[in-house]
């Protein structure tokens, strides 16, 4: 792998990310399936960077699961994105960050598309003055919450109370990153690095200490497939894809993989574990699987945040033998425990893939 | 009475996606459906390019353009410009505005998703909502997801969330004013047709296989056994 | 004597003056490089009779009479047409006063890390067309590790027939380039796996079918009808392709050692800040739009200006030289007349 | 182990990488002639067979080629073996004889 | 005439008779063991022939065939009179060395020495006319058996004066036999005629011998000239013990062979009893050669009829297989075989024996489409037009045949028009007999459920097997047959033109059906009509027969190229023929007008 040539390319995708003033759209996956990350971004980004975030609580959905599970037409969520803009142009802001990469590929499909036809925007803001007696302006920015974490990676990373090197061998972390398939893959200029050779969680890495393993599947999807994950009848789809993935990934021995997209994280955690449970095969050093973690997560990380407040306890792979190799403490103890130290009992362990 | 091709062409997804196919194959290469379905998006797009409504129509009321995940990776390859994703989500609502799609086994699954995802969206306003992704639905979450589900409450406190409360937070309670917004959005802009559509033609294939709407939602999810 | 500035010393240049300069006209050559010959000179060996390329750019400077003056290593910085004449003035300020121009700028090599997906000056082992003939030449067809092939792949229409690279147009010489690189490696490395993977294979000329027949029958190359859609690089360094058999209607994959990168033809670069200096203009496609594609396809809409080679479009060598010759005869007119 | 209700769907890729040649050796040392198809498509197109199944021979030709023989077997024994393919061929290959071969060595011990 | 010597034995004698108590032994196991390996139904039949009249006529034809070579003489008289000199030459001086001892010695007659040296144990005291006689005729025909000795010589190194361009190489186990024959007559005659001064002996032993005894008087020291009676022993030893290794085995399995033949004993399996013999009857004369363009033109030696039959008597089956699946079966080797061994059919056992497909339902696909088909057949037609696959692909053909059909009036139906059923002889020519019935079963169904009279098809590959292996209730006619009968009736009527028209008889619609005479009355009706010396039983083969489905296409090209410059000597306007894989292979060479038969009664219809 030669990293001049990848310079080259990264060079050719530099996209405008504001560096404050941003008005925030939350991720439904997100909340549900990682629910401390937002809760992290805001706080890195309000309290360790003073940055000027906005939030209201009328925003929903952008319908983006049911779009592209083909319930929802695109017409109405053109309409519910048009009504998030508004809200974000009521409260006085032009740069629009989400959270959610679904969220974030459908902007840029329906921006695009009304670029391509006006008369599609027309029809729009009249069904939403139609709908809600709303106006709306089109953000001046959109930005992925990744690409605001990734253009403020070197201030975090001045922050920064560890870095993605194992303690014991003194070498950066092994770290493989995935990028959410709507992220760039329609739009390749919209996204930092591109397409093919995505930077924006590698320059995070590079920033907190970590390398980047380059595996030939990187670019391949982890199988959410919305229809073909949420209908269990299709699950075997997701898992095949995933299952791809690590058989690609394996020989370079990574130590955590990293993620930008809301769901991806929570299928490349889970379907190891099922794997684990029907075929015997366990991923990672000692079968203890491969840690797969958000960018909230890992920015957290190296800021020393609390392992449990990160949330990192909801990972079905445990994230315990990556600590240890950072050299991030953490209580056991408290792992499993509520709000001021309320007991929630412990999870049942699982049988093959192996746990802390 | 338009063509299908007509009524395909109408769809600006469609408009954006299908250009000339040069049958290269670039996006059945890497698209993730060919490598673990029956699956070939180069053969969809070339026959829906052939305009041949016979063809078009058999795909329309067939498995196979369920088999897409849209990921769109299809789209960064195709050395024309096509998208063969978003050629397949033009197909999709048009299988489900002419009622084609409870023909094919995948086909309806599209009402168990229009009861899920599409009830927690107007019920909720999330794609999501935590209580009711159930353990039991979803093994694959593992004990863990048993765990977090057990105590949700408890947890979301612990994590900072703003689980059902009031104002800003995760999964915070979306005020009934902007539910009413989106239903109004859903109502004006066919969002609610489409509802109904997947409604009444799965309750008329329903009665058709002889079952009832709780088996037919529960054989599409299952999968025929 | 009248006189000729020809732009571009590669085999259509050269050949043009020779033809002219022995009519008893004096030709300037002006090349923009230090070395004449242009592509050919680059390459090994040509299709069909393997003779050496050198040897064909070698007969065609000995064919040069004295009243050819070759400028290498100069650039057309300025034109003016004064009273039926052209004014030049080359890098170096040297100035020309000619009757008339023939223009030989050729083509550009497409630049394979334009098609990011394909990992060209990113993966260890991944090469052009162009790379693999210098190696050709040096007799060192090797991977990265020094080690010969087991197992090569061409990738044909790289950066042609490509709308997001901006190529729409066919370069014609790659599909029998690769079948007769295919066919050398084979002849090096009998054991080596070769696979072709094509869209169509174009093997319109005399012999190409011949040697396509050859490369199935004797040499055992597989043919695999389907775009690469991505390479990868595995832990060995490895280049890991996926494209998808399009005649089985499966997706494929395929491991090789080497991937060979056809790269296509297209407009000279250096061309465009010519065009207005010689009052021609291009077409979309960047190659020179000619004053009429049938009839008068080494003509310009400048009166005085003509066009030979592949700066009108991607061409074989004997297409090339045809032209070449047909232009000169042309040129060698136009002064007579 | 446990039931999740599905299974890892297979993967239909033709893999290269795993070496699946000994039938199509098998095919190009008995029948040299098939190394020179073009996958034209005449034969299928002018099938007997083919008017009544599937049958299609470029295409078993070519899976032979990419070591998919496994989906060869339940159908290559449908050609009729009439040897219209065979005039219809533009590069002269013993289709019948190619036909033959693989039937030959897939069913080998099925054959009653 | 009385016995020389007291003891009626002498030690020279035991190579010969070693030889032949092997011989005899042989013959008798081999016997044995082919008239076990035949079903019981075949032993049956050969045990009725043997006990029926019929048997007169095997008898006559083993003597007319085995010992007069007729059908040698018929190709070239001198090749026939060399056959004939060994085999009936041989055979006379056996009958009547039998009758010397019978007359003479009769008590000696279960000594088997004693006829085939009866000179050196007997001797003539005084002349008599008997004895003269006997002399004379031994002499006679020793001279005969000589004389082919001598051809045989000669043809050796001037095969082409015996009408052979190509001819068997000589391996070492032939040679050794062609050697020990070649000697037993010469070497007989010296023995005979050094001792004719003791024992007597006519014009050419006598003769001889006076001339040897001016030189020396060996019957003074018999004991120096002992050993060639030895050599002559030796050489009878040695060529039996050599007969069943070598290409003379045919002489004892021939005479089998005709008796099995004329019993009706046929192998459609296996290539076990019947075609052991049959195989073992190849003389490997070489006669066959010639005619096989796969030899002649296509320079596949190995592929030929008599290095197959060696294939399998050496055990090659692979070989035997290869040769099987590359041979044409245009059958011009049995046609020219003396022996009359039936090559195809042998080869198609192999094929059995080694070829087979996969046939649990192997066509089950054919009762749904095939189903509706069937029922748009209206009942009322009396002709059914089946094109047949290959016709499929000469459509002029196809186009000919409806519009002559239509213009004969007749209810008609075309019955494959949307695709045919493959008769099956395809896959019974690849050697999957059971496939063949499957498709047959098919094709049955799908036309007897018509009701027609008459069955018309254009491909002399579907007429052949409808004709002898269907059992359909209808007439079967090949279009040839169909126009003819049409043009005789005067149900169609044609022009007559200028047209010179060659006419290439199909081997499947010629040699293999025997019908010659039709396509030429109709061709004759129309144009005019030019013989070539490749008329009938003489055709050549297109090159393009399905049998050989191993036939690499430059070489089946090299045929049709070749039949085309033979067939067009006399520059025809026209090369007319009746089957769709001969026109195809004709038309690719591009050198004159194809044309099926029906194009040009179809373009000239009144």
């Amino acid at each position: 792998m030669k990293i001049e040539g990848k310079k080259q390319i990264w060079k050719e995708y530099q996209k405008e990310i504001p560096d404050n003033d941003f008005f925030y759209v939350r991720s439904c996956i997100r909340q549900n399936l990682f629910p401390a990350s937002e809760v992290i971004f805001l706080k890195i980004l309000r309290e360790e960077l003073g940055k000027n975030v906005y939030e209201t609580p009328h925003h929903t959905t952008c319908g983006g699961i049911g779009y592209h599970s083909d319930i929802v037409p695109l017409e109405t969520v053109m309409t519910i994105i048009a009504r998030q803009f508004a809200l974000m142009t009521e409260a006085g802001f032009e740069n629009y960050a989400c959270s959610c990469i679904t969220s974030f590929g459908l902007y840029s499909e329906i921006i695009e598309t009304w670029n391509h036809f006006p008369e599609l925007l027309e029809k729009t803001r009249k069904s939403l003055k139609d709908a809600t007696g709303r106006e709306f302006n089109i953000p001046k920015t959109l930005s992925h919450a990744s690409d605001v974490i990734y253009k403020l990676r070197n201030e975090i990373a001045e922050k920064a109370k560890y870095k993605l090197i194992n303690k014991h061998t003194g070498k950066p972390l092994k770290v493989v990153e995935h990028i959410g398939c709507h992220y760039s893959k329609m739009f390749p200029n919209k996204g930092v690095g591109g397409a093919e050779f995505p930077y924006v969680l590698q320059g995070m890495i590079e920033s907190w200490g970590g390398e980047i393993v380059d595996y030939p599947e990187r670019r391949h999807c982890c199988g959410f497939g919305f229809r073909q994950y949420l209908i269990q009848a299709n699950r075997g789809y997701s898992l095949a894809n995933t299952h791809k993935k690590f058989e690609s990934m394996e020989p370079f021995e990574p130590d955590m993989i990293i993620t930008n997209c809301p769901g991806c994280p929570f299928f490349l955690d889970r379907w190891q574990y099922v794997i684990a449970e029907t075929e015997g095969k366990c991923y990672g050093a000692k079968g203890q699987g491969i840690p797969v973690f958000t960018y909230e997560e890992v920015a957290g990380m190296v800021l020393g945040y609390d392992p449990w407040d990160l949330g990192l306890q909801v990972h079905q792979i445990a994230v315990e033998p990556l600590l240890d190799k950072i050299g991030i403490p953490y209580n056991p103890e408290t792992k499993y425990q509520g709000l001021n130290g309320k007991d929630l009992g412990e999870p049942e362990f699982p049988s093959n893939i192996r746990c802390c | 009475m338009k063509t299908l091709y007509k009524q395909l062409a109408e769809d600006v997804r469609f408009q954006e996606g299908m250009n000339a196919c040069i049958n290269c194959g670039t996006c059945t290469a890497i698209c993730a459906a060919a490598e673990f379905y029956d699956y070939d998006p180069r053969r969809v797009v070339d026959l829906v390019q052939s305009r041949n409504e016979a063809e078009i129509e058999k795909l329309l009321r067939d498995d196979t353009i369920w088999f897409c995940g849209e990921c769109m990776s299809c789209v960064t390859r195709c050395p024309r410009k096509n998208a063969p994703g978003l050629i397949i989500m033009a197909m999709r609502s048009l299988s489900q505005d002419l009622g084609f799609f409870t023909d094919s086994e995948k086909g309806r699954q599209q009402l168990a998703l229009k009861r899920t995802i599409g009830k927690m969206i107007l019920d909720t306003g999330y794609c999501l909502y935590r209580r009711w992704v159930t353990p039991e639905a979803h093994p694959e979450g593992g004990p863990i997801w048993k765990w977090t589900f057990d105590n949700v409450d408890a947890l979301y406190e612990r994590l900072g969330c703003n689980l059902d409360g009031e104002g800003n937070g995760v999964l915070r309670k979306i005020p009934q004013e902007d539910l009413d917004e989106l239903k109004r959005i859903f109502e004006v802009t066919g969002g609610m047709d489409r509802y109904e559509k997947i409604e009444t033609y799965s309750a008329k294939k329903a009665k058709e296989m002889g079952l009832s709407i709780d088996e037919y939602i529960t054989q599409s999810v299952l999968g025929k056994k | 004597m009248k006189s000729i500035a020809i732009i571009g010393a590669g085999i259509a240049g050269l050949s043009a003056a020779s033809d002219l300069s022995k009519k008893g006209h004096k030709v300037y050559l002006i090349e923009k490089n230090v070395e004449i010959g242009g592509h050919v000179a680059q390459w090994d060996r040509l299709f069909p009779s393997q003779k050496e390329a050198k040897i064909v750019v070698d007969e065609l400077v000995k064919n040069l009479n004295n009243r050819a003056e070759v400028l290498a290593n100069s650039e057309v910085q300025h034109c003016e047409k004064k009273d039926n004449k052209f004014e030049l003035i080359l890098t170096g300020n040297k100035n020309l006063l000619v009757d008339t121009i023939l223009v030989t700028t050729g083509f550009d090599t497409f630049r394979a890390q334009r098609k990011e997906e394909y990992g060209y000056g990113i993966y260890e082992n991944v090469i052009t067309s162009a790379d693999l003939e210098q190696l050709f030449k040096k007799h060192n067809v090797v991977c990265k590790t020094g080690n010969p092939p087991k197992r090569v792949a061409f990738v044909h229409c790289v950066g042609s027939r490509d709308e997001k690279v901006g190529n729409r147009h066919c370069s014609k010489v790659c599909c029998v380039t690769a079948v007769k690189q295919a066919c050398e490696i084979k002849e090096l490395y009998p054991d080596c796996e070769v696979y072709n993977l094509y869209m169509d294979l174009r093997m319109f000329d005399r012999h190409f079918e011949d040697m396509y027949h050859e490369a199935q029958s004797k040499y055992h190359v597989n043919f695999i009808r389907g775009r690469l859609s991505e390479a990868g690089e595995n832990k060995d360094h490895q280049v890991v392709l996926k494209t998808e058999d399009t005649l089985a209607g499966k997706p494929l994959k395929l491991t090789v050692d080497l991937l060979v990168l056809m790269i296509g033809m297209e407009a000279c670069h250096s061309q465009k800040s010519l065009n207005a200096k010689l009052g021609v203009r291009s077409d979309t496609d960047g190659f020179l739009s000619t004053k009429d594609i049938f009839t008068q396809n080494n003509f310009s809409n400048t009166d005085g200006v003509f066009f030979a080679g592949t700066c009108t479009g991607p061409k074989t060598i004997p297409e090339t030289f045809a032209d070449a010759r047909a232009a000169a005869s042309l040129v060698n007119a136009y002064l007579m007349s | 182990m446990i039931n999740f209700g599905y299974k890892r769907n297979e993967s239909a890729t033709l893999d290269l990488d795993v070496d699946n040649s000994e039938l199509y050796k098998k095919m190009l040392e008995e029948e040299p002639s098939s190394a020179t198809c073009i996958s034209c498509g005449t034969c299928a197109s002018t099938c007997s067979a083919g008017q009544f199944t599937d049958f299609n021979l470029r295409k078993i030709m070519l899976l032979c080629k990419r070591g998919d023989t496994q989906s060869l077997e339940p159908i290559i024994n449908r050609c009729m073996v009439c040897g219209k393919c065979q005039f219809a061929c533009p590069k002269g290959l013993n289709t019948r004889h190619i036909v033959l071969i693989l039937n030959k060595h897939l069913n080998a011990g099925k054959i009653s | 005439m009385q016995e020389r010597l007291a003891n009626s034995f002498d030690p020279f004698v035991l190579p010969y008779t070693i030889g032949l108590v092997f011989i005899l032994t042989y013959l008798f196991i081999a016997l044995i063991r082919v008239v076990k390996a035949l079903p019981n139904d075949d032993k049956l039949k050969l045990l009725k022939h043997i006990f029926s009249l019929k048997i007169f006529k095997s008898g006559w034809e083993i003597f007319m065939e085995c010992l007069l070579h007729r059908k040698i003489w018929k190709k070239n008289w001198t090749l026939g009179y060399m056959h004939t000199a060994f085999a009936f030459g041989w055979f006379l001086l056996i009958i009547l060395g039998h009758l010397e001892v019978q007359i003479y010695a009769p008590h000696r007659l279960n000594l088997p020495w004693y006829p085939i040296f009866f000179r050196y144990f007997m001797m003539e005291t005084q002349s008599t006319m008997q004895g003269a006689f006997f002399f004379f005729m031994m002499d006679l025909t020793l001279l005969y058996v000589l004389s082919g000795l001598g051809l045989a010589i000669f043809k050796r190194f001037r095969r082409k004066a015996f009408g052979m361009k190509r001819t068997t190489k000589l391996r070492w186990n032939d040679q050794i036999a062609v050697l020990a024959l070649w000697s037993i007559f010469p070497l007989r005659f010296l023995a005979e005629s050094f001792y004719s001064e003791i024992s007597g002996g006519s014009f050419l032993t006598a003769g001889v011998g006076s001339i040897f005894h001016w030189f020396y008087d060996f019957t003074a020291n018999e004991i120096y000239v002992r050993p060639i009676w030895w050599a002559y022993s030796i050489a009878l030893g040695v060529f039996f013990i050599m007969l069943p290794w070598s290409r003379f085995t045919h002489i004892l399995s021939e005479p089998l062979f005709i008796i099995m033949r004329n019993a009706g004993i046929r192998e459609e399996h296996r290539n076990s009893g019947y075609g052991k013999v049959e195989i073992y009857s190849c003389s490997r004369c070489g006669i066959c050669l010639d005619p096989c363009q796969l030899v002649s033109v296509a320079s596949l030696r190995d592929s030929a009829a008599i290095n197959y039959t060696r294939h399998l008597r050496l055990w090659k089956s692979e070989k035997a297989h290869q040769a099987a699946s590359t041979c044409l079966m245009c059958n011009r080797c049995t046609q020219a075989c003396p022996v009359g061994v039936d090559t195809a059919a042998l080869k198609l056992n192999t094929k059995h024996e080694l070829v087979n497909l996969h046939t649990t339902d192997q066509y089950n696909y054919l009762n749904t489409n095939a189903g509706a088909d069937l029922q748009s057949v209206p009942s009322s037609v009396d002709v059914i037009y089946f094109a047949g696959c290959m016709t499929h692909l000469t459509p002029a053909t196809k186009l000919a045949m409806t519009k002559i059909l239509e213009a004969s009036g007749e209810q008609f139906r075309f019955i494959d028009e949307e695709g045919s059923i493959c008769c099956g002889r395809p896959v019974l020519l690849a050697g999957a007999r059971k496939s063949a019935n499957e498709l047959m079963e098919k094709n049955t169904e799908l036309f007897n459920q018509t009701h027609a009279k008459t069955l018309v098809t254009s491909c002399p590959i579907c007429y052949k097997f409808f004709k002898e292996n269907y059992d359909l209730n209808m007439r079967v006619l090949h279009h040839s047959q169909y126009i003819q009968e049409l043009l005789k009736e005067g149900e169609i009527k044609v022009n007559p033109t200028a047209a010179k028209i060659v006419f290439h008889d199909p081997c499947e619609l010629g040699r293999n059906s025997g019908v010659y005479d039709e396509p030429r009355e109709v061709l004759k009706s129309v144009g005019q009509l030019q013989s070539t010396a490749y008329d009938g039983e003489e055709s050549l083969c297109c090159g393009h027969s399905l049998a050989a489905e191993a036939l690499p296409y430059r070489k089946r090209r090299v045929m049709s190229e070749d039949a085309v410059e033979k067939l067009t000597t006399n520059n025809p306007d026209i090369l007319a023929t009746a089957c769709p894989a001969c026109k195809k292979a004709f038309s690719e060479t591009n050198k004159v007008e194809v044309k099926d038969l029906a194009e040009i009664v179809a373009e000239n219809l009144v």
